[in-house]
């Protein structure tokens, strides 16, 4: 059962530090395959910190680990997710004559990964 | 190796020299000309031709923050004016705001090889320098913009004239400037600090310093001179644009108590009329003053109908130009220094006021009395491009073309003025002082402008023609450095100018003083603020004559 | 080094003469950098002092820096890798450069991508190898900053240095970003905190507004947090707009942006009665949908607030110098990002010739990658499509785009290893001051090879003129 | 009519820059000097004939086949004769065109028609981005023509334009109309978010309901009578069966805008 929730990647610090100690060390692929819910978004889907949620979009699918956030932090219906491949991959390459693929808004589905 | 040139069987114009048009030879060894040179030498027969040193541009706008910004602003203006690559040159675009290669390039196809950059923040010098550095075949300069500076208006809040001068020596030295530039003077405090307001009255204090413009010009210009600069500041006088502005630009020429001064672009100060009323033209009284006072020199900020741009260290002068058509308009703001606007502006020569101030510009140029102090310049590209001034040259050379294009523009801003009436036509020789020997002396560049033994080997040629705007559109040859950079109109090679600059000495303690200012009110660190020298590509310092 | 400055370093010397006390570092060969640039954000903070193991080739202390900054100084130490492979086997300087040349001059469409962590320096030799060799030139701005600049074009911009911020603002606005993770000084050295001229108690004399679709870590530092739903930035601030010229707007406004019209009463109150107001934008209005329009209305705003009082907006740009990126691009072929050369003269238009486009719709046959790693935050079309062409790829550390290039150059790492300028996000230029010297080159030090090869190659019957 | 016909025989594999498939370059020119004409592939100065067999004779129509969605620039600067596709084509085709005729039977990319001041460009399937729009910086877009997208166009369709006509048979994207000065704009499918943000004249109509921005005002329904004229036209232009009478003789729902600039423009909105 695929709920349509909305992707915003962004910067993190963790994400900034990562990068430093370079984009191939284990951190940085931690750091940005990890995708943050409203924890009450979490109860519904009865999700836990830790587990895998496949997302999906027009154009591709990654699988992540879920981490809760507080409800008054994070909008219900909202993914935070640090700038990484897993957004990468999900990020359509239209333009619409700016240079700018849509990248911070991504309609995304998403199921638990039992 | 020592490379050699003659120029043989050519008609040459050198005022400086008191040649007026004589059939003679020049000959240049290793970029300087001097009185013979071998018979190997490499020879161009200039027969028909007229040589005249290369032009000198005493103030544009060529380079740095302020011409970029106005650069990004614009790809519309681009798009419509490439600038191709050839075998020998760089590619760009040009427009009105050309981008650096396409402003060095062309400014040697209109035989210029000289152009000073009329107003730089000191904070973005650094900017300024690596965008001359990419300004090909001319040599350049520029102008630090300081007449807005917190810490120097400070120091004469306190009457400390004394640190004041160290103070203004610190910082041409600091960021390799080579003369200073005041603009609209008091007016950033109140257009940053007081909800965009401006200075009305040059005699009026300036918010939280209690000192007027008047004073603060007048203690630039004593400065300048006691640190015996080879230019004098540059005035951009307060109210410009203003109907009624004559009377802040007489007071402000008075200002300099009989010292050197350049007041810049002058036709944008010489309204006459009332405030807030239509303008008219109050040329007869600026340079009848201009005439008499042998310490002013000027440029004129000729406008030219057609696409220009406003990009002046004058916020409250853009916003006013922004609130006529509400297009796309840049304010920016630099920290304790300096205010910034920008705003693409098209003259057309049935509107009323621009026609006046293209007849302003005129009659200014018609009226001098002596063009070594009277300057062409279109304040580039705030008046219009440099590439207009062949255009220029025959409305002063051409009184049947000048009455002609008169008849053109709004009949009812002519009849503000004595255009009419004026029949003057300048002589090529006129043409020399205005465009090289007038620009050159007035910087004090001993070794430009002229063609003598000693002097820098730049050197136009032109075909001699008729018409004077197809003669001056494209030099024959341009010589720069003693190097024949355009050949039979194309380019033969590529070059890289010299930046131009000056070094006041100075008392160091000063930095002491101004370190703490630094820590305080700027967001860069102190240490990081000055230019090294070793930063500096090709370079000349032009020497300094302080007074005792 | 200019007179006053050796004069300043010396003051400096005599005012802190080194400490006698317990050394941590005795035995090592320390190095001292005072007034040392970090480059990792675009804050470009000039103030770091840093204690640099001269023997270890590694940094040991930053002070000043932030998390970020002790990040990117303490993580930049030497490396082991080769210096070049060609096809992942390691090879020579020269047959790096042959190899790189060749892949350019042979391309009908080669494009270059990057430049935001690299010198002007280097980003002048850049543009100056797409300019001979007619290619196609672009840089992180486009995936940043990009529609902000597109919206400069359109409607212009007030706008200020961050020291006129510091001293003047006392309504600073933040709207689509979190400086407290990505920029972190940016509140305590320029826009919130400190003290200025006329800010003399500093934050007591600010009034600080968030804008943003969630809670953040820079949320706390806020006075007014203004949460606007997804997606819906645009549709605030064109009635903020509206309201600022007394224009009246649709009575459902919370419904659709979930902010109430009190709310922006009050914001439209205070922008309007403040002394000087500024306005920070984020990549929370460039990234999402309306991208050029949403920062275009922000800029708009800014503007229209002149009307009333002091007003500037200003991106908070990314990388150590995608600002200088940007300038040069600008100042060498008169259009900022998104470039092209394949006529002999620069042409502009985002859709058009930037990156992601030209890689997505397969068009680019090969491409030289500077200090950038697209393979790993483009949108999969474009990684597919850099998977089939030749790459040449220069960075100061392996990366998923290093991986898949045909020619790798590893460099030194710019304001660390190499000095330089670099533009602040606010266009201030700032001189680099270099820690210690890095067994590879810098990336100009390659770019210029580059350059003189494919100069050299080109020469004769292969020159590329205007068509 | 004689026309000459211009058959795709390599594709080219970096984009193909067409400007001088024009009717009036083209004119007095014999077979070999149309295959001689120069165009750029990349960086790659080649011949027109490097791509295309050249057929046929007569430069008033000009008739092209193949895939051209990597061919940029077909009919640039056109201001006479016809060119008709049967394929697809790449971007800016039509730019700045000022008379003439261009038919797509196919799909078009980006930029269709920039400039443009009078003429006509027809493209039955879909279109891309900024469909008679300004180029960036530019603060006028089309100052004439009429562009005519059977099926859907994206964003910005008619951005900044001053006079003409834009019609999409399909729907539109984002920011139709956008800072548009006059003119008129017909969607018949649904409108994108943002329509008409910052327009100070000109209309826009739909067939469908859209969401509008906060600074646009609602008026009035009514029953436009200008509509009859332009829906008549359209009928008789290819759009018949998405036009339905009660489309002419329904009332549309008007909003005025943009009530930050002059409020002068209008969005009509189909309401039964």
């Amino acid at each position: 059962m695929a709920e349509t929730m909305i992707l915003v990647p962004g910067r993190s610090q963790s994400q900034g530090t990562s990068l430093n100690e370079g984009k191939l060390e284990d951190e940085y692929k931690r750091v940005t395959s990890t995708a943050e819910l409203n924890e009450k978004d979490m109860q519904r889907l009865k999700l836990k910190d830790g587990d895998k949620i496949k997302l999906k979009s027009d154009v591709g699918q990654t699988v992540v680990t879920c981490k809760g956030k507080k409800h008054e932090d994070l909008p219900l219906g909202m993914i935070f997710i640090p700038y990484g491949p897993p957004s990468s991959e999900l990020m359509a390459s239209d333009t619409a004559g700016t240079g700018m693929p849509l990248s911070k808004h991504m309609e995304v589905k998403v199921t638990k990964v039992k | 190796m020592s490379s050699e040139l003659k120029i043989v069987n050519g008609r040459v114009y050198d005022p400086a020299n008191n040649i007026d048009g004589k059939i003679q030879d020049i000959f240049i060894r290793d970029g300087k000309i001097v009185d013979s040179v071998s018979s190997s030498a490499t020879k161009i027969d200039a027969h028909g031709m007229v040589v005249m040193p290369g032009a000198v541009d005493i103030h544009c706008h060529i380079a740095g923050a302020k011409v970029n910004l106005a650069r990004k602003l614009q790809p519309e203006d681009h798009r419509l004016d490439v600038h191709p690559k050839t075998a020998h040159t760089r590619s760009g675009t040009g427009g009105v705001v050309p981008s650096t290669f396409a402003t060095g390039y062309r400014y040697a196809t209109m035989g210029y090889t000289t152009a000073m950059e009329a107003a730089v923040p000191p904070i973005t010098a650094r900017h300024t320098l690596e965008e001359l550095d990419d300004t090909p075949v001319i040599d350049k300069g520029f102008y630090v913009l300081l007449g807005n500076n917190a810490f120097l208006l400070k120091l004469l809040k306190e009457g400390r004239k004394k640190e004041f001068k160290e103070a203004i020596a610190w910082w041409i030295d600091s960021v390799h400037a080579y003369t200073l530039k005041l603009v609209n003077v008091g007016a950033d405090e109140l257009w940053k600090g007081r909800k965009n307001a401006n200075i009305t009255n040059v005699n009026d204090n300036i918010d939280h310093y209690n000192i007027t413009p008047t004073h603060v010009i007048e203690s630039f210009i004593e400065a300048a001179h006691e640190l015996g600069l080879p230019h004098p500041p540059h005035v951009h006088c307060n109210n410009l644009g203003h109907s009624g502005n004559i009377s802040t630009t007489l007071d402000t020429m008075k200002a300099a108590q009989g010292r050197r001064v350049h007041m810049a672009h002058i036709q944008f100060h010489s309204f006459g009329g009332e405030v807030n009323k239509d303008a008219v033209s109050g040329v007869r009284s600026i340079i009848d003053y201009v005439n008499e006072n042998e310490n002013i020199t000027t440029d004129v900020g000729q406008v030219m109908f057609g696409k220009a741009t406003a990009m002046t260290a004058d916020a409250p002068l853009a916003w006013m130009l922004r609130n006529v058509k509400m297009n796309k308009w840049i304010n920016a703001d630099t920290e304790c220094e300096s205010g910034c606007g920008i705003i693409p502006f098209t003259y057309q020569d049935h509107i009323y006021t621009h026609a006046l101030q293209w007849a302003m510009g005129l009659e200014l140029f018609l009226h001098s009395k002596d063009p070594w102090r009277v300057l062409l310049s279109t304040d580039h590209p705030n008046g219009g491009s440099f590439m207009s001034y062949p255009t220029l040259i025959k409305l002063l050379m051409d009184s049947a073309y000048r009455k002609e294009a008169l008849s053109y523009v709004n009949q009812k801003a002519i009849d503000q003025t004595s255009l009419r009436e004026l029949d003057r036509e300048y002589t090529l020789s006129e043409i020399a002082i205005i465009t090289r020997a007038g620009p050159a002396r007035a910087l004090g560049l001993k070794n430009k402008g002229h063609l003598g033994v000693g002097a820098d080997a730049d050197i136009t040629i032109y075909t001699e023609e008729d018409d004077k705007e197809a003669m001056f559109n494209a030099p024959r040859y341009v010589i720069k450095d003693g190097v024949t950079v355009i050949k039979n109109h194309e380019f033969a090679t590529d070059h890289k100018g010299k930046l131009l600059h000056t070094k006041p000495g100075y008392n160091a303690d000063i930095s002491q003083e101004i370190e703490p200012f630094f820590e305080d009110y700027y967001s860069v660190k102190f240490n990081n603020y000055a230019i090294s020298e070793d930063y500096l590509h090709d370079h000349e310092v032009i020497p300094t004559h302080p007074k005792a | 080094m200019t007179k006053e400055a050796t004069q300043t370093d010396a003051q400096v010397k005599n005012k802190k003469p080194v400490s006698k006390k317990v050394d941590p570092y005795e035995g090592k060969n320390i190095k001292i950098v005072k007034d040392a640039t970090c480059t990792f954000c675009g804050c470009v903070c000039d103030d770091m002092e840093l204690t640099v193991d001269v023997d270890e080739h590694r940094i040991l202390k930053a002070k000043k820096a932030c998390v970020l900054g002790r990040a990117w100084f303490y993580e930049h130490k030497v490396d082991t890798r080769p210096g070049v492979l060609i096809d992942g086997k390691e090879a020579t300087f020269q047959e790096g450069v042959e190899a790189a040349a060749q892949i350019l001059i042979d391309a009908k469409f080669p494009t270059t991508y990057g430049m935001s962590d690299s010198t002007c320096e280097s980003q002048r030799v850049t543009v100056e190898i797409m300019d001979t060799i007619n290619g196609n030139i672009d840089t992180t701005t486009s995936v940043c900053h990009g529609p902000s600049g597109m919206a400069f074009q359109g409607v212009g911009e007030s706008t200020a240095t961050l020291g006129e911020v510091k001293n003047r603002a006392d309504l600073v606005i933040y709207w689509g970003g979190n400086p407290a993770e990505s920029h972190p000084r940016h509140f305590t050295r320029y826009a919130v905190t400190p003290k200025g001229m006329y800010i003399p108690n500093g934050k007591k004399d600010r009034t600080v507004v968030l804008v943003d679709v969630r809670r953040t870590p820079s949320t706390p530092v806020a006075d007014i947090f203004m949460q606007v739903k997804p997606g819906k930035d645009f549709e605030v601030l064109w009635a903020l707009r509206a309201l600022v010229k007394g224009k009246k707007i649709a009575n459902d406004i919370e419904k659709q942006t979930g902010v109430s019209r009190e709310v922006l009463d009050d914001l439209v109150d205070r922008m309007k009665n403040c002394q000087f107001g500024v306005l920070f934008f984020g990549m929370g209005l460039t990234m999402t949908r309306g991208r050029h329009f949403n920062s275009g209305a922000l800029l708009s705003l800014a503007a229209d607030l002149n009307e009333f009082t002091h007003f500037v907006a200003k991106p908070v740009r990314g990388h150590g110098n995608v600002t200088g990126a940007d300038n040069v691009v600008s100042w060498q072929t008169g259009y900022p990002f998104g470039v092209n050369f394949n006529r002999g003269y620069p042409r502009f238009n985002p859709g058009e010739f930037t990156t992601t486009d030209v890689l997505s719709r397969g068009e680019a046959d090969a491409a030289m990658i500077i200090a950038s790693d697209p393979a790993s935050n483009f949108p999969k079309a474009a990684i597919e499509h850099m998977k089939k062409i030749p790459i040449i790829s220069l960075d100061t550390k392996d990366t998923v785009t290093s991986s898949i290039a045909k020619v790798r150059f590893a460099v030194s790492t710019y304001g660390i290893n190499t000095g330089g300028t670099v533009y602040r996000m606010d266009d201030v230029p700032i001189t680099l001051r270099p820690a210690f010297e890095s067994t590879y080159p810098g990336d100009q030090e390659v770019l210029e090879a580059i350059r003189d090869r494919v100069k050299k190659l080109l020469s004769g019957k292969k020159a590329r003129v205007a068509a | 009519m004689s026309a000459t016909h211009l058959k795709l025989h390599t594709a080219p594999e970096v984009p193909l820059e067409t400007e001088v498939i024009n009717p009036t370059v083209f004119a007095n020119l014999s077979q070999s000097g149309i295959e001689n004409l120069n165009v750029m592939h990349g960086n790659d100065k080649c011949h027109l004939g490097d791509f295309f067999k050249v057929t046929g004779k007569g430069a008033s129509e000009i008739h092209i086949e193949g895939d051209l969605s990597g061919v940029k620039l077909i009919g640039a600067g056109m201001s006479e004769g016809k060119i008709s596709v049967e394929g697809d084509v790449g971007m800016h085709l039509g730019v700045g065109m000022s008379g003439g005729e261009i038919i797509v039977n196919g799909n078009a990319g980006d930029w269709v028609g920039p400039e443009m001041s009078g003429g006509r460009i027809i493209i039955k399937k879909n279109a891309g981005h900024m469909i008679g729009s300004a180029y960036r910086g530019q603060s006028t877009g089309i100052t004439g023509g009429e562009i005519f997208i059977h099926g859907n166009a994206k964003n910005e369709v008619g951005s900044a334009m001053r006079r003409g006509l834009i019609v999409v048979g399909g729907n539109a994207g984002d920011f139709t109309g956008v800072n548009m000065l006059a003119g008129t704009i017909i969607v018949l499918g649904e409108l994108g978010i943002r329509t008409g943000a910052g327009m100070k004249r000109g209309s826009i109509v739909s067939l469908q309901d859209a969401p509008m921005l906060p600074s646009f005002d609602y008026s009035c329904t009514y029953h436009p009578l200008f509509l009859r004229l332009y829906f008549s036209r359209l009928r008789a232009n290819g759009f018949k069966r998405k036009i339905q009478d009660q489309h002419i003789t329904g009332k549309y729902k008007r909003y005025s805008g943009d009530g930050i600039e002059l409020n002068r423009g209008e969005v009509l909105l189909f309401a039964g």
